[in-house]
């Protein structure tokens, strides 16, 4: 990425436009657009040269406190109404169909232990997870399949998506509430029960890639 | 957990009488650890400090009233119950130092860790549902209709589309069953026939390719066809003694003549 | 709805909120909204005691010379994006598309018979020529109109264009290779069985004006 703007960089023989008036550019779009959208996507739209990501940076701070808000969900920027500002919307208010308690549930487990195979779901919710509830959650596209584990078997992994996190307000999968409190009590860990591989924790690829999953979520 | 080891084998009567309740809606469990949750609650205890074999007597107790009314208790309740009542006996009895598997407290421990689990990604789902949702707290912009890409669609085709689509039409009718097509195949016979004409001339040594019939040197597949049966036909007649043939090395052009002929 | 606002008509016991505050309402508002929303409508979603005219000309002064305005539509209002930056919005996207078959081979049959009739164009095909494609490859200006044929009802015919020969590089529409030369590019699945393939063609009439306009093409 940051290559690729330095190269532009280099090729522009025109100079970009004034970062006011970058501002206005991603202003405009960000106000059109209902999904969010990458910084790159933002700077194939503008005139060669521009840097959308600062653009971003002043824009954000213009909108501080501002009945619409700049928000950034996973690596794209979207403009949202300030969540005070509710109740003055009830007209727009889409009736999100009910989600069941074992969708809420799945879903809850999925977005605190991804990547995470159907098996482990189960696992913590002690009980078979349903078909119709999976769908549901990927109809939603608030879930996808994320990468296969290299267990036996090869079983996919569910990851939550940047819907999920649009929809949540949540900027980052790190966001979670919660979630260092969970972690530093251990109740993240895949912990296999006494008895079944001793040494699970250790050797098992599974727990490792896991591991490394979620440590990604966690950096800074 | 140890404290459990000398604890008297008696639930109370509200306790039981909640566990009966229970029964009434056993389809309102979300399986055999919502279950334990739900009966470890009334041990009005943090989830750490949770009884297990109370737990368990709990859950048995639960699973005997069921079959007292004939209720139809999944499968996993039952393996849940054996489970329990392996680890309830577990707990009571002194370890036995021969046994190699774990030991009761660690499968309690293990148990106690699964529900509280469980608990933390109840209340997850909880905090997570509670949070401001799109659509319901917050909104994206509502009039998106000016963002739209033009889509100019163009069509296009390539000749060969074209002669390919005006091809199928003229030819539909024309299907027949499949025959090898024999418009580019040269057979040995007909080779040996030109051969025996053209023998003749070839008193000295002459390239196979000119004695290719006329019309198929061009084309590759009449080309390839006609020289394979050609040099069929110079092997039938050098079999016969009445061509000679030579190729003085790999690849390089083979050569025939007649018999007796001269060399040069 | 209506409980909302006798809330609210409660709660006026309490003052509005600050004009800035409205500003917000406002502005949240006319961003989650569809369509453009007047005073009164505003104000009926807002507080008791709002001044949403007051409210406006703030909110309008704010988005002055930005990427967004506020613009009055009617007696209603509504937020759009600046006039001058509407080519970022623009993305056009140019897609392109295959050609059906029924176009594909109604354009061969009267690139290869033009000028030709529907009738006879259908005749050719076995299949009726929806109006559609005709349609189609008129708007494409791939064909036009020719002279009317004369015979009984005087229907009109169809030629191919100048933009044709364009498009598919072709100088003249007698540039186009005949059946011989399609079979021995084995551009042709089926071929015709042995021995009719010479003279069949010629036995139809459609072909005979074929051969007559293309006669060429059908040399070796």
């Amino acid at each position: 990425m940051s290559d690729a703007r330095d190269v532009s960089q280099e090729e522009s023989l025109f100079e970009a436009p004034p970062m006011g008036e970058q501002e206005r550019m991603v202003e405009a779009v960000l106000f059109a657009t209902a999904d969010p959208i990458t910084v790159s996507e933002l700077e194939a739209r503008m005139p060669h040269g521009c840097d959308a990501a600062e653009a971003l940076v002043h824009l954000r701070k213009r909108y501080e406190g501002r009945g619409v808000h700049v928000v950034k969900i996973g690596d794209a920027w979207a403009m949202r109404t300030a969540a005070d500002l509710g109740f003055l919307m009830q007209k727009e208010t889409v009736e999100v169909r009910k989600l069941s308690r074992a969708a809420i549930e799945t879903l809850a487990i999925i977005a605190y232990h991804q990547p995470v195979t159907r098996a482990e779901i189960e696992e913590i919710r002690g009980v078979s997870v349903s078909r119709g509830t999976v769908d549901q959650l990927l109809e939603l596209e608030w879930i996808r399949f994320g990468r296969r584990k290299m267990t036996p078997g090869r079983p996919t992994t569910f990851v939550v998506t940047q819907d999920f996190l649009d929809h949540f307000g949540l900027e980052n999968a790190r966001d979670l509430p919660g979630l260092k409190e969970l972690r530093s009590a251990g109740l993240l860990e895949n912990r296999p029960p006494p008895g079944i591989g001793a040494s699970g924790d250790v050797d098992d690829p599974d727990e490792m890639e896991a591991e490394e999953g979620q440590s990604e979520l966690f950096e800074d | 957990m140890s404290n459990d080891l000398f604890e008297e084998d008696t639930i109370s009567v509200t306790e039981r009488l909640a566990a009966e309740a229970l029964i009434v809606d056993v389809d309102g469990y979300e399986g055999p650890l919502d279950l334990l949750l739900t009966l470890g609650r009334t041990q009005k205890v943090d989830l750490r400090q949770i009884s297990i074999l109370q737990l368990a007597k709990q859950y048995l107790i639960f699973v005997e009233e069921a079959k007292k009314l004939r209720l139809e208790l999944a499968a996993d309740y039952l393996v849940m119950a054996a489970w329990l009542a392996f680890l309830k006996s577990r707990l009571l009895l002194p370890p036995d130092p021969t046994d190699e598997g774990p030991s009761g407290e660690e499968l309690a421990a293990h148990l106690a860790f699964q529900l509280e689990r469980l608990q933390a990604m109840r209340d997850c789902a909880a905090k997570l549902m509670a949070r401001d949702q799109l659509g319901r707290d917050f909104f994206a912009r509502g009039l998106t209709t000016d963002v739209s890409r033009v889509r100019k669609v163009t069509y296009t085709a390539t000749l060969l589309d074209l002669m390919q689509g005006y091809a199928r039409i003229r030819t539909k009718d024309e299907f027949r069953p499949f025959v090898m097509d024999r418009d580019s195949v040269y057979t040995m016979e007909e080779a040996l026939a030109r051969m025996r004409g053209l023998m003749g001339f070839a008193g000295q040594w002459a390239d196979l390719v000119s004695f290719l019939p006329e019309g198929w040197e061009s084309d590759p597949v009449k080309r390839r066809s006609a020289t394979a049966a050609t040099f069929a036909a110079s092997l039938e007649l050098v079999k016969e003694g009445k061509l000679e043939i030579r190729q003085s090395e790999l690849f390089s052009p083979i050569e025939l003549r007649t018999r007796g002929g001269r060399d040069e």
